[in-house]
């Protein structure tokens, strides 16, 4: 039978895929996907703790992380677009100058 | 009208056999028309389509800005309709305990338009 | 889900998607038939009586006409693209009633593939990943008319789909479900559009909008961009756009006789009708199903035709008019009217 | 229940898989894409979960408005594929892989060790959409209207950073 803990071991494998793209690429976006991953994981652990416990918080709170997920994309790619304004690039690593 | 209440998961089933109906049909026609309609390679069909003239400079150059200033204000409103859904789901049950629910709601949209009439006058929404 | 039910199952899809792709050659000859009575000349009836057998012709034409995959193009993509808008489009009629439940051999047979409990919010997540399509076919054939034609194409889609979204709201609040089948049975009095007039008139136009028919296939506008995101599209991978658009529009006509339209209800106040006519309404007769099933069908062909009337009269809009409208008017529009109808039940008249 | 199962299998397999390629593929389209498969898979675990509305909510915002957005800026900036898949310099590759991976074993260790034991078994269809919608708004009601301020924020801070020509 499917238990809690197949479901908060799926969603640690895919926070922790998350963890390892955030510190192995170096590009802006995909970076900013892996952060959208391990988000997602979070979601999967509150569903499957507010289903095996009968109460309904846990998919409320759900509700909020994809609202603050989506507003936290929409302004984290409007940085992007801008940074790419001053210098055409994505790769992390050739943005370590504060001017500008 | 006394029906069985079908379970999510047998919907899932339904909804994963039309999915898999319509791309095998999709797949299935592809293939017979590329086993069919035999490819004659020659250069000058397979290039890029410029009305014959040859293309210039690379496809993808920056575009304006516009489309993604949409594609924010779609996010963000599309985040409002769906705080819309459930309230409207239980509307009409919670109006015997008083307008509370309909005022939550007013204050809600309220800020939001605030938000719409900024980027109406900023000039967000109109097309040069 | 013992093994008579997946069969049942397995047939209602196979009725389904068979009535929808035959649907699609038949509307292909219709709307040629049919531009050609508007602008008053003959159109196909060279092939088979009245050019009946047009699109037969047409679908042979597809299948044997060759079909280069250009090498500039993403070679896994660019074959791929077509079924991303397929799918969603054939996937939406998972959850449309089209007719009651229907009796036979003692087991009852629900009339809809999918009795899905959260209906309207499925039609509107399913329909919101129409957009892939466009922007998988503009990216992946790398052509610069391509990737402009499927930015302009997916920013309006995505335009009006808030005014899509927003417009549901309304019948959303009166009927107080999500899922169609109860929403149908709640119109056995009085239809959804006599409460929600307005929230029709939106739904309806921003279902132009985003099956990209005219008045607002600006991006396929021949003079400007060529072809829009299929530019670079050959034979059988066109007519697999072209055939999702078809099923898009019958999709988008059946959503509006469902929630607008009263679905398979016959008319308006039949039960009462039928009880003083003595007529029996006993529910399971089969006679009585399959009218209702008819009556279904009649109401989608009827705002299909509405699809090829409209696109042979109405001009194309410019850029900028079609994206005022959708969001300076529109979208305004279908919040209003969920105000005024929060209103009007708060009050008590709706 | 073995179609749960089943369900549960499929879902959780494509989306490890999905997330995998969101992480290893160079090119920014396709590692999108994967992630949409990704939330896709998440979404059908929602629903074996009996959490029907958030898997439609999951599809109608992320798979139809975030991914579309991040397909957006790919193509307003037009990222080519990139030249090496883990950068050399910096921190050596290898010990951020180790740091990934002791991240897993923190989180995998207190979850395979304890056994939970819940007072009543889940009830399948216990609770509709309505029971979570009266939730929301009477017990989480300041949460939903410090929303709109947070859309506020979003939509004003997306018009100032892209306006910004």
């Amino acid at each position: 039978m499917i238990g809690l803990t197949h479901y908060l071991m799926l969603s640690s494998i895919l926070f922790s895929l998350g963890v390892l793209g955030v510190l192995l690429r170096r590009n802006l976006l995909i970076i900013f996907m892996s952060i959208e991953l391990m988000l997602n994981s979070v979601n999967l652990a509150w569903v499957s703790i507010a289903n095996f416990s009968n109460r309904l918080d846990g998919q409320i709170f759900v509700f909020f992380v994809i609202t603050v997920a989506a507003a936290e994309a929409a302004v984290g790619l409007a940085l992007i677009i801008s940074i790419f304004r001053l210098k055409p690039t994505t790769h992390i690593d050739e943005l370590n100058q504060l001017k500008g | 009208m006394p029906y069985k209440k079908t379970m999510p998961s047998e919907n899932v089933l339904a909804v994963i056999l039309m999915g898999v109906f319509a791309a095998l049909l999709g797949i299935l026609l592809l293939g017979v028309s590329a086993f069919l309609g035999r490819v004659k390679r020659n250069p000058e069909k397979l290039s890029v389509y410029e009305c014959g003239v040859d293309p210039t400079g690379s496809a993808r150059e920056r575009f304006s800005l516009k489309f993604y200033l949409i594609a924010i204000f779609f996010l963000v409103f599309d985040i409002e309709i769906i705080f819309l859904y459930p309230w409207a789901l239980i509307f009409r049950k919670n109006l015997e305990r008083g307008g509370l629910i309909l005022f939550e709601m007013m204050c809600f949209l309220a800020i939001l338009v605030v938000g719409y009439l900024y980027i109406w006058k900023k000039g967000g929404l109109d097309w040069k | 889900m013992d093994f008579i039910d997946f069969t049942i199952l397995a047939i209602k899809i196979m009725v389904v998607m068979g009535a929808l792709l035959n649907a699609v050659p038949i509307l292909v000859w219709v709307e040629r038939r049919g531009s050609a009575f508007i602008q008053d000349r003959l159109g196909p009836n060279r092939v088979g009586p009245m050019g009946l057998l047009q699109p037969v012709a047409d679908v042979i034409k597809f299948i044997f006409k060759e079909d280069p995959i250009p090498c500039h193009v993403h070679r896994f993509l660019f074959p791929i693209a077509p079924l991303f808008s397929l799918i969603p489009a054939s996937i939406i009629f998972a959850a449309i009633p089209f007719g009651d439940t229907l009796e036979i051999w003692g087991r009852t047979i629900t009339l809809q593939i999918a009795d899905i409990h959260i209906g309207i919010l499925y039609v509107l997540a399913v329909g919101s990943l129409g957009i892939y399509g466009v922007l998988i076919a503009g990216w992946s054939s790398n052509n610069k008319y391509s990737i402009l034609g499927a930015l302009r194409s997916s920013s309006q889609m995505i335009s009006y789909e808030i005014a899509l979204g927003a417009s549901l709201i309304g019948p959303l609040l009166v009927y107080g479900t999500f899922s169609l089948n109860e929403i149908v049975h709640l119109q056995a009095q009085s239809w959804g559009i006599f409460l929600q007039p307005l929230a029709f008139l939106i739904f309806f136009v921003s279902g132009f909008a985003e099956s990209n028919r005219l008045p607002f296939d600006l991006p396929e506008g021949e003079a400007e961009l060529v072809a829009g995101f299929h530019t670079e599209y050959g034979s059988m991978k066109f007519a697999l756009f072209f055939m999702a658009e078809y099923i898009h529009i019958v999709t988008i006509a059946a959503l509006n006789t469902t929630l607008f339209w009263g679905g398979w209800q016959l008319i308006p106040g039949m039960v009462s009708l039928a009880n003083v006519l003595g007529i029996s309404t006993y529910p399971h007769s089969v006679g009585l199903a399959l009218l209702k099933v008819a009556a279904f069908t009649l109401k989608t062909t009827f705002f299909t035709l509405i699809f090829i009337w409209v696109r042979w009269t109405l001009p194309r809009f410019r850029y900028d008019q079609l994206m005022m409208l959708g969001w300076k008017i529109l979208i305004p529009a279908a919040f209003i009217n969920i105000g005024a109808t929060a209103v009007l039940l708060y009050i008590g008249w709706l | 229940m073995a179609l749960e199962v089943i369900l549960f299998w499929i879902c959780s397999v494509t989306s490890v898989v999905a997330a995998l390629f969101v992480i290893l593929h160079r090119n920014p389209i396709l590692s999108a894409l994967a992630l949409l498969a990704s939330l896709f898979a998440v979404a059908g675990l929602f629903i074996t979960l009996q959490a029907p509305f958030l898997a439609a909510i999951q599809i109608l915002i992320y798979a139809g408005a975030v991914m579309v957005l991040f397909i957006f800026v790919i193509m307003l900036l037009n990222l080519q594929k990139d030249p090496e898949r883990f950068a050399p310099q910096g921190v050596p590759v290898t010990l951020r892989f180790a740091l990934g991976l002791w991240v897993f074993i923190g989180l995998s260790i207190p979850i395979l060790w304890t056994a939970f034991t819940w007072a009543m078994p889940p009830t399948p269809g216990a609770y509709s959409v309505s029971h979570l919608a009266e939730l929301l708004f009477d017990q989480y009601l300041l949460p939903f209207e410090l929303t709109s301020f947070l859309l506020l924020v979003a939509m004003v801070g997306g018009v100032v950073l892209a306006k910004k020509s």
